[in-house]
């Protein structure tokens, strides 16, 4: 038992953080939100340099051999200014099923591609009737010579707009529901048969339906072993679930100091309005909120990497649940407690809401996770 | 004592859905029920169609072009007009001026303003919040000094909703700034929004609509004859318009509505390889939230009853426990909306459903729209007093404490 | 619409509330509790000379014709006090069962006595391994002669103990959880092969373990039909319900008093801990609560009468969530906001407590009746 | 950083477990799984089992008798000693007056008291709250006069858990009636409670328990010698008693003992024609609780390792936290075994147990003992300072509004 972190992992955070300190204010984050894609290049370029890009890979494929406490200092750094780069869509959830499913070849390609920040990849998984099982897996792969024809569509692919490839789930074998018959693909996303339709997510984030009509991959784009894609999506989605924690307990960091900062300024009746008790509860309440998803996000981080899957599985779903439920509360009571202002777009305090909402409602809401919890209980 | 409608009351009831079902039109209905805002021109034509029937100014006496209607009445109006679903009539002209000026216009201002109010041919806005004011009404600056006929108003309102519709405002201004109490020294001014030197910019929302705007007036002339009430005597008009008429506070219908709407939508989604209205959990809070607004149903119904019996006019207190509770449904039932959404209720289809093709399909509109109201009505429980003033109003004015 | 008390009901509840009034002080109460039935013969024979124990009887049974409403009133009083004696076991259950299945013999012979006075009555369903399931009946009626001979054992029975008679269920067919095959008897508790047990509740009052080893009853002790007692069952714990309900207001009415009393005069750090915003705002919550509580109960007394089955159990499922729910927020904050001295058993805040969690545990607690409901949403 | 155990922890708690289940006599643990509040006769046999290895005084330094733990292995002590389920070492002893002694105490109090409070051949109780003080300790008016080697001691002192079993009770009292500040004037001393002029009063609970107590001196004689730290310098002693060794405040081990407990209950009784572990709601509540266990756990590690790097002592305001999920949790996990019970919960049938026939048979014996301990902990939110006190802390130290 031990909270401490290495001195490795102090300067990371550090690094991290003076570097957003200095690109990341409320009006730089509104001009990357303008810009066509969303992010800024720049300052993807800028991670790469500073080897966040890397941070998990092994150092073989021009990583940093970083673990997930790593993943969630970053993201945790991130949540704090929300930062809108495809960190998660590309380095945690591409970079994860890069890790576990890619053969050699395919690793020594675009592991290094990835840290360099010349590779931006998405997870296209989820589909329009799927909601939050993630076995409901539609879309059909056909053999056609040693290759595959892709058929079908993908829904709220995040960052699917920018990403060159697409880490595509595709049923070769089964029925709906059916976790055997999943494969992995790489598709690339000019391939002839690929649309993509981009927009903003509630929380100006990028995301993209995708359709596919006869898309033709070779062999060599298969990721794992055909028909075995499940086990890896299950791992990806921990990982992301992982990281999201991590980086809503910054977003809650933010809204927290912003509140308080607000009830100690904010004048009212003549004085301030954090003179008032039930104020100073509600913000009193915040921060054991804050703390319950703080625990529940180191909780995800260490479990990430736990061999026993029901175990892992078992945690991440705890922490999904409880990191849901305190930034619910934290970000309801921070609009709450700014009252008007804390409900215009030119207010910051908002677009932490929306950044938790949406986290809430990745991967699995606190609903899904609960009824999974629900289910183990003998 | 008896919780059930009368033969007349179901009859009424009866009366409103029929026509209700006949004369909504088809689009506006279909807008509301996939849970989008009102929009302008939908308001304006759903209120007329009322108003043909004179039961726009559902809660005017007939003189003034109103139906007469008992509390009750208008309760059951509110609440079939929610759950048509219908563009609910504008509060600042039905609700807000058109009884203050019942109450304390002059002949000529009735006359001119109340038939317009009521077939809104005039579109009214609040002039009463400003910049650091919050729940402090009476902190007000906005000055307007007398200059002959007219008053000249310099200043600011801020979250004034739908100014950028309106044709006219009903505002407070500070009349005398030496007054020894903070409410004393303002008066009531109707101003007309086309006049010269009213700058109006808006104020977009976290859910991305444009409701909200600031309003600032530059050497404004306002007749006097505009004035409503006495100069220096604005705060009994406005406390008899923030007091005013709470039946609807509680948007009852509005929760219901979307509640059934949930339901219905929960058919469609699966969870768990099955529809999400099998779901336990799913049916529990369903059934949590129909409990709850069972309760203050009736709690209403007690409310309008007792208001009934005691005609003094007097807003009840217990109003405030229909504002917060009213609110709190408002907002878990809109974020159960959302929720059936799921991750199609997250990205922002707003413009994409807007352009012509639609390739690759979008998901569902509703689900979008579901995300968008709950972010609109993160709102419900600041104005009009945040829940926390209301519960100091309790505190006060039932507790004694 | 209307939510006016007629004249007469005016006078029933100022009648009662002045006849409790001078007898149900806390001290009085605490000499009722200490006689070995638990409650006062002597109030008992008040009670029927001011009409309370026939008030729901027609005239012809020596009753008053009075409905939900009045018996509503009358446990409001009650609650207010935390009255002891078997209204609800005699007057309300027992009464309900009598009026709704019982022959005209029968209701010539007990009703008139009940009114009087001189009959006391218990409801004895609930069973050891029943729990909250109505359909839950192991206690057997097998036919001997013209009549019928009982084993079994009823669990937890109100006022088993004063009882000289028990409306008691047996299954005469069928399996456990048929609502078939279930039939009501009236069984002299002085009867042969009767063994009863007593003991008090948390909340003061008696209630009793009842065994029954070849008990025989003649034909005319049937209640309704032979096998057909489930449905009058479900009348007698819907009207149970809607009086507990009445009585959990009346309950709550004093808490809240006591609460609001205990914060305007306590005094902490030189000032009435009335002045705590936090505290302001929690007594608020409790007047919410409780107006919560008393729609609701307004509704369970309504629809107790309502003809339409599914209509009947729905809205008196959701007044039972309601009042469970209210009761246990004013009550646990009760005992919160008087802090150590609401912990002790001379002060009557706790004996308030006690009542409204055995109510809420009684005829189905809240979860019990969430689920049902829960089981309409389609 | 990495919240698993290590080995060396592993093999701590494998020990603490193995020596449970060989020495914690079965009746003991059979009344403890069964809801019992533990008997003095328990408390003092498992404490003094736990003593022979010198694990009683788990706080403490090897010097005074104790293991020299860390707060990592205080911390898991505690649980397994919950979980096993064994009585809780007395916290007056331990985590009280031992500590203070250690650091306030003469050489001849150490040696006096410490190995007697280790083996609890004394019972201590505490001596602070008095009427009307409340959460208010500072405003105790006990007062203490000088007459030559003794103090005279006159007053009341309330909720005096246990002081009934107690041989010793330390004692706040006022030295200086006339001290400028209400925390100045008063000294903390260790009174004898066989000593004459000491009436001890017994406090029933909701729960019908009597654990509670109102202790009266009366000219109550107490050598100087017995006064623990300088005069008129208690209230910093009770300021570092309170402060002390939090780490068990959120008696965590005891809501996860009474989960499990309830889980297994919940396999024999019925819902809905089924056992009533299998009712999806009931599921729901109890995945809830575990989860919310979960994050307490993590915090609660959280605040001891800081503990462990930061060796100022000083206790960490977020141990307020604990304090208030902590009892939370305990109110929480108490209730879902009464409601477990559901209607065999609600009788109070401890007389009727006791007695020697059993017929009728009578409902399960740990149904009645959940409403009395859910009963009893109803005071959990209350005592130590008010939960509503907590956050007052936490606004104050924490939030620095």
């Amino acid at each position: 038992m031990d909270f401490d972190l290495t001195e490795e992992q102090r300067l990371l955070r550090d690094s991290v953080e003076r570097l957003l300190a200095d690109h990341y204010g409320f009006d730089k984050r509104r001009s990357y939100l303008a810009q066509p894609e969303g992010w800024s290049r720049g300052l993807w370029a800028q991670y790469a340099e500073l080897g966040l890009l890397g941070l998990p890979f092994p150092e073989d494929y021009g990583g940093f051999g970083g673990g997930p406490i790593e993943v969630m200092l970053v993201m945790e750094a991130f949540g704090r200014v929300l930062a809108l780069e495809p960190y998660l869509a590309t380095v945690v959830l591409g970079g994860t099923a890069m890790r576990l499913a890619g053969g050699e070849e395919q690793k020594a390609s675009m592991l290094p591609q990835i840290a360099e920040g010349e590779l931006i990849l998405a997870f296209a998984h989820g589909e329009r009737q799927s909601r939050y099982d993630l076995t409901d897996v539609l879309t059909t792969a056909k053999p056609k010579g040693s290759g595959w024809v892709l058929d079908g569509a993908k829904s709220v692919v995040l960052h699917g707009d920018s990403a060159q490839r697409l880490i595509l789930s595709a049923r070769n074998s089964g029925e709906r529901d059916d976790p055997d018959g999943i494969t992995l693909f790489l598709v690339n996303a000019a391939s002839n048969g690929v649309a993509r339709r981009a927009y903003p997510m509630r929380d100006g984030t990028r995301a993209a339906e995708i359709s596919l009509s006869g898309v033709e991959v070779g062999e060599e784009d298969v990721l794992g072993e055909v028909g075995a894609g499940f086990p890896v999506i299950e791992r990806v989605v921990e990982a992301g679930i992982a990281a999201t924690a991590a980086e809503a307990v910054g977003a809650m960091e933010t809204m927290q100091a912003m509140t308080l900062e607000y009830l100690k300024t904010r004048q009212q009746f003549g004085r301030p309005i954090g003179q008032n008790q039930v104020l100073q509860h509600r913000a009193t309440e915040m921060l054991m909120e804050l703390e319950r998803g703080r625990s529940m996000a180191m909780l995800a981080a260490m479990m990430v990497e736990e061999p026993d899957p029901a175990e892992r599985a078992h945690n991440i779903a705890m922490a999904k649940v409880g990191v849901g439920q305190a930034s619910k509360f934290v970000s309801q009571n921070a609009i709450q407690l700014h009252g008007g202002i804390g409900m215009t777009e030119e207010y910051a305090v908002g677009h932490y809401f929306r950044r938790c909402m949406v986290i809430e409602h990745t991967f699995g809401d606190t609903a899904h996770h609960l009824s999974r919890l629900a289910e183990q209980v003998r | 004592m008896d919780l059930r409608f009368t033969a007349d009351e179901l009859a009424f009831r009866d009366e409103l859905r029929t026509f209700f079902r006949d004369n909504l039109p088809g689009d506006i209905r279909e807008r509301m029920r996939l849970g989008h805002a009102p929009t302008k021109d939908d308001t304006v034509a759903w209120q007329r169609i009322l108003n043909r029937r004179s039961w726009a100014a559902y809660s005017w006496p007939k003189e003034y072009g109103g139906p007469d209607w008992t509390p009750a009445q208008r309760m059951i109006f509110l609440e079939e007009n929610q759950l048509a679903p219908a563009p609910e009539v504008s509060s600042f002209n039905i609700t807000m001026i058109g009884p203050v000026l019942i109450q304390f216009g002059t002949e000529e201002q009735k006359q001119r303003f109340l038939p317009r109010a009521a077939n809104i041919d005039d579109w009214w806005c609040q002039g009463f919040s400003e910049p650091g004011a919050g729940s402090d009404l009476a902190s007000l600056k906005t000055a307007a000094k007398r200059d002959g006929a007219d008053y000249v108003v310099n200043g600011q309102k801020i979250w004034t909703s739908t100014a950028h519709h309106a044709d006219w405002c009903f505002c407070l201004v500070r009349t005398d700034p030496h007054a020894k109490k903070r409410q004393e020294g303002i008066s009531f001014l109707l101003i007309d929004m086309k006049t010269p030197g009213i700058t109006v910019r808006p104020i977009i929302s976290i859910d991305g609509s444009h409701h909200l705007n600031e309003v600032f007036f530059d050497d404004v002339r306002v007749p006097v004859s505009l004035r409503v009430g006495e100069e220096n005597r604005g705060w009994d008009v406005a406390k008899f318009l923030l007091g005013h008429e709470r039946t609807g506070i509680a948007r009852l219908g509005k929760s219901k509505e979307r509640v059934k709407f949930a339901r219905e939508a929960a058919r469609e989604m699966r969870a768990n390889g099955k529809p999400l209205i099998e779901d336990p959990a799913f049916r529990h809070r369903v059934a949590q939230l129909e409990t709850d607004m069972k309760a203050l149903e009736i709690t209403q119904m007690r409310v309008v009853s007792a208001h009934d019996r005691s005609h003094d006019g007097k807003p009840d207190p217990l109003s405030s426990v229909l504002k917060v509770k009213g609110t709190e449904l408002l907002q878990a039932t809109t974020e159960l909306a959302m929720d059936v959404g799921g991750p199609l209720a997250m990205p922002d289809w707003a413009q994409e459903l807007a352009a012509l093709s639609n390739e690759p399909e979008l998901g569902p509109e509703w689900a979008t729209e579901a995300t968008r109201s709950y972010l609109f009505l993160r709102a419900a429980s600041i104005y009009g007093g945040t829940n926390e003033i209301q519960k100091n109003i309790l505190t006060k004015a039932v507790l004694g404490l």
